[in-house]
């Protein structure tokens, strides 16, 4: 079962990779990842054993992390086939490839608990997308490959050092040495706090260059800026998310070595960080998918506050994940299709989407409106309860920077998002052939369907998943 | 009930009087012999079988004007007490409705105003509007004041509470009371200084102007009006500055008229005394009697 | 045995100090293969024989010998660049800062509780400093190739460390983690040679037209 | 009718199933190909949930029963009630009676023939907004309440953006949007710390609270921001005017006469919470109030934009309501039972009132701007010859905004007068009484403002040169207006019904003044619709007099008098501005009136223009500077991605240490 979720992407890379034909393999992608999803939801609904020495275990955080990455990747596979159509003039192979090798990764990240195990996977993840970034082969595209090549490897490596310590503190701690967060766990106690705080900073620092935290987060408005749209939305639904996972990883560890105090602050402030950052590079961007970069950095720094107040908050941030991943998907592919459509990223350039092309611009719309935390959509589900109990708890300084760079936020994204949308497209805007299909929109809408249906009614099984993430990652005095 | 219908009578029969007093006096400064006291009746008279004059701007708001000023001013006419009898009418809050009648009367007076589309009407109305919006804090001052004098809520008992016992107990806020009430009480009926009701030019005029195309019976009715409200607000006035009363109700009546054509009198001298103010003083004015009847209320009521 | 191995780690950080100091590519670029394969041999001389220690060894000599090094001579010669002109900061600043930064790296390294066996050796600050200078690369110098060496070297540091717990990491991980070192260098190369197609030079400091103005 | 309903089944139910049609009813016209068609159904959906759902509304306000539903929803936060108690079964009346009124005004007005573009999502929000506020005064939990105001906040920012191709459309929607999102900000503490005082996100039940706990003081004030921004108390007014000039009228006339209650029904919603309000709470609300009614309608004196005019007269309306409750409050905190009852009365009857009055004129407005394609009264002039009809249904409009009497605005105002003279004889808050003056100034100033509408737009001739000849509206655009003008007389000439209306509401609201007798008060109001007859009796009499004089004599029809000026023009009238003027010089120092007067040079000046523009003062002096300081702040801070890489590593290397520091 564990290895079916990983086998079936490394073979559909493999297969798409021997496929000649540019317009058959993004159909035999979206296949792919349609049977990912069901073996998905297949392991969702029937958890399957531990495996035998406890390296692969998919625990309920593992599931939120793996169904939001999976559907995602469904609706972007889905995606490419409307929109490699409109990249004919280069072959997409390495596209396809990339992004199967980077599900394979991902659904490794998820099912492990094997911190180095999980390392590799995240590595992989980071050099799989690699060449994806470089799809336009421009200048300004290789210089982003080059930033995010660099950056997420010497962050990731850092990481590695952080797991080195760990297990370096376990065999301190004459406690038989391993990896596996089980073990470490179960011995958490008996380990030096030397090298355990050194540990956690290591990894917050690796992990947090990953998810883009602030000030590590320099990486991302260039990559997602140059990367094409559904690359875009891999990078700020799923990968983030796995960054996010390896993060409540070493919480969980955290949380049994009674040293959590320290980690929550730091994440409480990188968090509040980072939703400033983005607070104030999003007003006056002019650059609609560099926004949209700031905005994932503003996601994570949610996640990351949420995690650190802890109790109620933690479901919030675990109800994030999904809900950041999806809206993202919805913004990314539609900003997508209205570069597309106006051969521009420069919101001087791109006015009145919503009479030139309906459909994209009215999801473009509805996805501002969701990702900044306005019902009837998930995130503000999410928002909300972290907000409240961030004052319920009595965090009142933290809740009103929260509030406030959410707020600095909504008018910056609005002042940048609603003249696209709204009012006639300017005369001199070059007209292109892009028209709105199926194909390119009805990925985004089925998305934006999810995040509504989210924000007003969470089913019952997705419920006790949340629920027992939540448990696994509740403060036990 | 004999009091109410002597009431009634009065309002209705003395109004053009005090107009013809108030004629007598200025022709007596200038030195005139002056038209006879009953001419405002003969004009009103003479007016009502005249014919009409309409202007093809107007619609029928036009014509509402002066039925709407006439019936507000006669229902505020029912509602103030002459002299020490109470009003037919009498209830809890009936000064805010007092106050607020002429509200009513002033719409329908500009809106007719600028109805024929005239720029001297236009004028008058613009210049009605911001002396009369100036003039209501005033009043309510003094309602203010006088309430709290008498302890009741109504007209009839805080006007007719008013004695020399009161003037005694709180003689300087009555001073002033009476002072912001007397220049209310010229600007609300457009006397000198705010407004010349006989001069020729309507550049200067306020209310006269107001009327300029209104003729025949209308003008007649706009006439009577006038002098109701001059009435209505004199009483209000007479109340204040004048407060005889004897047991004798019938003597009391006398007293009362006796009192307004002094009234009538004073109004005359001012106007015989003083000129037309500059518009540009005038709100100013208006603001110092706001001042002097706030002043009053604080006195009584810290 | 184990001393044979501190003097190796003396030469590690001596190759650190020549990395950090010289300015020709090609010189750097052996330097850093010299300290791999140095790394390579390390852990056959403190761990006790086994088919685990033998897969690992070979593996890193292959690949910290000879492909990651042939990779960027290529890269190199295809740039037709010589040596690091004008670096951010200077050689000399370059190299007091890499001297504090292995004092520092000590200083850290004794605050930290050991095993008693490798009390008195000097894994953990050798690794350290190996990843300071790494990052004193990454940070002063211009050319993408310096860059990737940086990059190898501050691996290298945590590889020094990895030595400490050959047990505690199951030989897939390992397998894994050099793969993806190599992997990620062989991208690198790859990158290299795109930039230095696109901007017929691999400075990075022409790599700015993505900022916030 | 009632024991019909009685006999089907709850009235409760029935408001609430009532709100979802009307919720529903724009959904066909989204799938519907002929164009025209799901108009229409949504129009009669509308009236038809509308009338089965006011007297349910009633019903549930005389019976003043309090019925709850749960809505099962898979939400983690706890129940959600959705609870109709007489407080809320009032807040129903307009909802309801303004969202039928409007759509079916929106036939004539916005018909899918000429719309075909912009009528779909124009009917769809529009029956989003109705339901949304329906469902909002019914619900009971915190999470769901926050909800429902996003959701009508956001359909009521897609209806104001209907004509987004104009720039001052699209600026006055970033400006809505952006003051209803921070007022939300304020809702998500409201609510958080509720939960945190109660211990769940169910609204706590009626003097539940103490208001003792320093929480408490930040609950209040988190409301008062948070409602008093939707609600366009000053100072956070700013986006009302251009928000209620640039949408459609008859989504003016539902986000003015409606939306904006839903802010008040907040504000009282929360003050229900608690059982010993302290004083100062009465005072601010008092003192918000008066600033708001007196600095909106001299605002409003001053526009030249017949809607923004009625925009700032929304903003007069709201203070006078807010005025009441301040009063109301102090009455409760000073254990003062007709004040607190007077107070309320006064408020609750007014928001009652100007939910007639008020869409009526916006109604209007939206007819004669369709007719005189403009929105500025100084080009406008004559139109009542056009439409007799509107023009007496928009004069019955502009009386009962003055609060003159015989109409409805007067009564509201007569109980707050009455209220606070009747503290002049106890010795606490006497003080209170210095009030009156400033209601009667803005009194006064009203009627300078209405009289100004009124006669600019219908009155004289056309000011503008192109020829128009405005025509009567259509059935469908008048019935409503009538609708409401007959609403507005009813309550005018029978006062005491209006306030049988109230009391449930006041009742629910404070037990302490359920026990206070109000048959002194209805005796009073008989009073007072007794003297309106009479008025009426008497100016008829007065006309009919004077017709048997007319008829004796000659009647001449003639050009209007120039004072001997022979080639008088109708450019030469007095227009909206000039009349003004005056009265705005007064004001100026507020006001700030941009006036441009032209320079005349020589004996014979060419022809020249003088312009007047009101300054929106808070907005641009204030707030708008604010945030270019802030972007240009902003723009130094943004230098730190620079796009060097070598420094983006040194931020991550001391971003490393600056944590091991930390950590060790």
């Amino acid at each position: 079962m564990f290895a079916a979720l990983i086998i079936l992407p490394l073979v559909g890379a493999a297969v798409t990779w021997l496929i000649p034909f540019d317009r058959l393999r993004p159909k035999v992608l979206s296949l792919f990842a349609l049977a990912h999803l069901g073996i998905t939801i297949q392991m969702l609904s029937f958890t399957p054993p531990e495996s035998p020495g406890g390296w692969f275990h998919l625990d309920a955080l593992g599931k939120i992390v793996l169904l939001s990455t999976s559907v995602l990747f469904l609706f972007c596979a889905v995606y490419s086939i409307g929109y490699l159509y409109y990249r004919r003039e280069r072959s997409n192979r390495v596209m396809c490839v990339g992004l199967l090798v980077c599900l394979a990764a991902a659904s490794m990240v998820t099912i492990t608990h094997h911190l180095g195990l999980m390392w590799v996977a995240l590595e992989t993840t980071t050099i799989s997308m690699t060449p994806l970034i470089y799809f336009n082969r421009n200048a300004r595209s290789i210089e982003a490959t080059w930033k995010y090549l660099l950056i997420c490897s010497v962050g990731v490596a850092l990481a590695l050092i952080g797991l080195y310590f760990l297990a370096y503190a376990t065999i301190v701690a004459q406690v038989e040495p391993s990896l596996l967060l089980d073990d470490l766990i179960r011995d958490a106690g008996k380990l030096s706090s030397g090298w355990v705080h050194a540990a956690f900073v290591f990894l917050l620092v690796g992990f947090g260059t990953k998810m883009g935290l602030a000030p590590l987060h320099t990486w991302k408005p260039d990559a997602y800026g140059e990367s094409p749209g559904l690359v875009g939305a891999m990078l700020a639904g799923g990968l983030v998310n796995l960054a996010f996972l390896s993060l409540l990883r070493v919480y969980q560890l955290c949380l049994a070595t009674k040293e959590i105090a320290f980690f929550q602050n730091a994440l409480v402030t990188m968090g509040l960080i980072s939703m400033l950052f983005a607070a104030i590079f999003m007003a006056r961007q002019a650059d609609f998918k560099r926004m949209l970069a700031y905005s994932s950095v503003e996601h994570v720094g949610i996640m990351a506050v949420a995690l650190g107040l802890g109790g109620k908050a933690v479901f919030g941030a675990l109800f994030h994940v999904l809900a950041n991943g999806l809206t993202k998907g919805v913004l990314f592919l539609s900003s997508g299709n209205i570069h597309r459509s106006y051969n521009s990223k420069n919101t001087d350039h791109v006015r009145g989407a919503l009479r030139r092309l309906p459909w994209s611009g009215g999801l473009f719309l509805a996805g501002f409106f969701a990702i900044t935390g306005s019902p009837p959509f998930a995130p503000f589900i999410s928002e909300f309860t972290i907000v409240s109990s961030a004052f319920i708890q009595g965090r009142v300084v933290v809740g009103a920077l929260f509030l406030i760079s959410l707020g600095i936020i909504f008018i910056g994204m609005a002042l940048t998002v609603l003249p696209m949308v709204m009012g006639e497209a300017p005369t001199d805007s070059e007209t292109t052939s892009y028209k709105d299909t199926f194909w390119t929109v009805a990925p985004p809408f089925c998305l934006l369907l999810l995040v509504f249906l989210l924000g007003i009614w969470i089913p019952a099984p997705l419920m006790t998943i949340l629920r027992d993430g939540a448990a696994l990652l509740e403060v036990h005095p | 009930m004999t009091n109410s219908i002597i009431h009634i009578f009065l309002a209705l029969v003395m109004p053009p009087l005090l107009l013809g007093v108030i004629g007598k006096t200025k022709a007596a400064f200038a030195g005139r012999v002056g038209a006879p006291f009953l001419q405002p009746y003969y004009d009103i008279f003479r007016l009502l079988h005249k014919g009409t004059v309409f202007s093809t701007t107007t619609t029928w708001i036009f014509r509402a004007g002066p039925l709407v000023a006439l019936a507000t001013a006669a229902v505020a006419a029912l509602l103030i007490p002459f002299g020490a009898h109470p009003a037919p009418i009498s209830f809890q809050g009936d000064m805010i409705l007092y106050a607020y009648l002429f509200a009513l009367g002033r719409f329908f007076t500009m809106a007719a105003a600028l109805d024929t589309g005239s720029s001297f009407e236009g004028m008058g109305s613009a210049r009605e509007a911001t002396y009369s919006c100036l003039a209501e804090p005033t009043l309510f001052f003094a309602l203010i004041t006088l309430s709290r004098l008498s302890g009741s809520y109504s007209l009839s008992p805080m006007l007719v509470n008013i004695s020399f016992g009161v003037w005694l107990d709180s003689g300087a806020a009555l001073l002033m009371l009476v002072g912001g009430m007397f220049i209310v009480l010229l600007a609300e009926n457009c006397r000198i200084p705010f407004d010349d009701p006989n001069t020729h030019l309507e550049l200067t005029m306020v209310h006269e102007v107001m009327v300029l195309d209104h003729s025949g019976p209308a003008l007649a009715i706009i006439h009577y009006a006038a002098a109701l409200k001059l009435f209505v607000l004199g009483a209000f006035f007479v109340h204040l500055a004048l407060p005889y009363a004897t047991g004798n109700p019938y003597l009391d009546w006398v007293l009362f008229i006796i009192s307004m054509l002094e009234l009538a009198v004073v109004v005359g001298i001012v106007e015989s005394v003083m000129a037309r103010l500059r518009l540009i003083r005038i709100p100013q004015l208006l603001v110092a009697a706001t001042i002097l009847a706030a002043f009053s209320t604080l006195l009584v009521i810290r | 045995m184990i001393t044979l191995a501190d003097q190796l780690l003396v030469l590690v950080l001596l190759i650190n100090f020549v990395a950090l100091g010289t300015s020709r590519l090609i010189f750097s670029i052996r330097a850093v293969a010299i300290q791999g394969v140095i790394l390579g041999i390390l852990p056959g001389l403190i761990h006790p024989f086994s088919w685990h220690l033998v897969g690992i060894i070979s593996m890193i000599l292959v690949t910290k010998g000879l492909v990651i090094p042939m990779l960027l001579n290529r890269a190199v010669r295809t740039a037709e660049i010589k040596r690091e002109v004008e670096p951010y900061l200077g050689y000399v600043p370059t190299l007091l800062l890499g001297a504090v930064f292995t004092a520092l790296s000590f200083g850290f390294a004794g605050k930290l509780p050991m095993l008693p066996e490798h009390q008195n050796y000097m894994f953990v600050p050798a690794s350290m400093a190996t990843l300071m200078t790494g990052f004193l690369i990454l940070t002063t110098r211009r050319k993408a190739i310096s860059q990737v060496l940086g990059y190898l070297v501050l691996e290298n540091g945590i590889f020094i460390f990895g030595l400490l717990l050959a047990e505690a990491m199951p030989i897939m991980v390992e397998a894994g983690a050099l793969l993806d070192l190599l992997v990620g260098t062989f991208v690198m190369g790859i990158v290299i040679n795109h930039i230095s197609r696109e901007f017929s030079s691999l400075d990075t400091s022409r790599l700015t037209s993505l900022k916030e103005e | 009718m009632f024991s019909v309903l009685q006999g089907v089944c709850d009235p409760a139910l029935v408001a609430l199933v009532a709100a979802l049609v009307i919720g529903c009813s724009g959904i066909p016209g989204l799938f519907l190909r002929m164009p025209g068609l799901g108009q229409l159904c949504a129009t009669v959906t509308t009236i038809l949930a509308a009338l089965a759902g006011l007297p349910a509304a009633l019903m549930l306000l005389f019976s003043s029963a309090t019925s709850t539903y749960i809505l099962s929803w898979g939400l983690p936060f706890g129940l959600c009630e959705l609870t109709i108690d007489p407080l809320s079964a009032f807040f129903l009346i307009p909802v309801f009676l303004v969202a039928a009124a409007g759509s079916l005004f929106a036939l004539g007005y916005w018909p899918a023939a000429e719309h075909p573009s912009t009528e779909r999502g124009l009917t769809f929000f529009y029956g989003i907004l109705a339901s949304s506020m329906a469902i909002l005064v019914t619900a009971r939990n915190g999470v769901f309440f926050l909800m429902v105001w996003e959701i009508m906040a956001l359909s009521a920012y897609f209806l104001l953006a209907t004509e987004h191709e104009h720039e001052d459309v699209r600026r006055a929607g970033i400006v809505y949007l952006i003051a209803t999102h921070t007022g939300s900000a304020a809702l998500y503490v409201l609510f958080s710390l509720l939960a945190s005082q109660s211990g769940s996100y169910l609204l706590p039940a009626a003097g539940s609270l103490s208001a003792l706990p320093p929480a408490a003081m930040v609950i209040a004030t988190a409301a008062f921001f948070g409602f008093g921004a939707k609600a366009g108390i000053m100072p956070f007014h700013i986006w009302l005017p251009s928000a209620h000039a640039n949408a459609p009228s008859h989504v003016s006339a539902m986000m003015s006469g409606v939306m904006l209650k839903m802010g008040l029904y907040g504000i009282f919603r929360t003050l229900t919470f608690f059982h010993d309000p302290p004083l100062i709470w009465g005072a601010v609300l008092t003192v918000a109030g008066i600033s708001s009614a007196l600095l909106g309608i001299a605002f409003a004196v001053a526009q030249r934009d017949m809607k923004r005019l009625l925009a700032c007269s929304s903003i007069e309306n709201i203070g006078i309501i807010t005025t009441g409750l301040g009063v109301a409050m102090l009455g409760i905190s000073s254990q003062n039972a007709p004040l607190a009852y007077l107070g309320m009365a006064g408020a609750l009857l007014h928001i009652l009132n100007h939910s007639f009055f008020k869409p009526l004129l916006f109604l209007g407005s939206g007819v004669i701007i369709h007719a005189t394609g403009t929105r500025n009264m100084n080009l406008m002039g004559g139109v009542a010859k056009g439409m007799p009809k509107v023009a007496f249904l928009f004069l019955i409009g502009s009386i009962a905004i003055c609060g003159i009497p015989p109409l409805n605005g007067f009564v509201s105002e007569f109980l707050l007068y009455f209220g606070l003279f009747s503290q002049l004889q106890t010795s606490s808050l006497v003080y209170l009484v210095l009030l009156a003056p400033l209601l009667a100034l803005v009194g006064g100033l009203a009627v300078v403002a209405f009289t100004k509408l009124y006669s600019s737009v219908f009155l004289g001739t056309s000011r503008s040169h192109g020829a128009v000849h405005p025509h009567e509206a259509g059935l469908t655009m008048l019935l409503p207006m009538a609708l409401f003008a007959l609403l507005c007389l009813l309550v005018g000439v029978m006062p005491q019904w209006a306030l049988r209306l109230v009391a449930p509401a006041i009742a629910s609201f404070m037990p302490l003044v359920s026990d206070i007798d109000q048959t002194n008060y209805v005796l009073i109001l008989n009073r007072i619709s007794m003297m309106t007859l009479i008025l009426c009796a008497v100016a008829i009499a007065a006309a009919l007099f004077w017709r048997w004089r007319l008829g004796y004599a000659r009647v001449t029809k003639t050009s209007t008098w120039g004072c001997g000026y022979q080639r008088s023009s109708s450019r030469m009238q007095y227009g909206a501005s000039s009349f003004s003027e005056m009265a705005v010089s007064v004001f100026n120092g507020i006001i700030r009136q941009k006036i441009t007067r032209p320079a005349l040079k020589g004996l014979f000046p060419e022809a020249t223009t003088c312009d007047d523009k009101p300054s929106e003062t808070l907005l641009e002096r204030f707030v708008l500077p604010l945030c270019t300081v802030a972007g240009v702040s902003f723009t130094f801070l943004r230098r730190l991605q620079h796009g060097q890489m070598h420094v983006y590593m040194i931020y991550i290397f001391a971003t490393l240490f600056v944590l091991m520091l930390w950590a060790h």
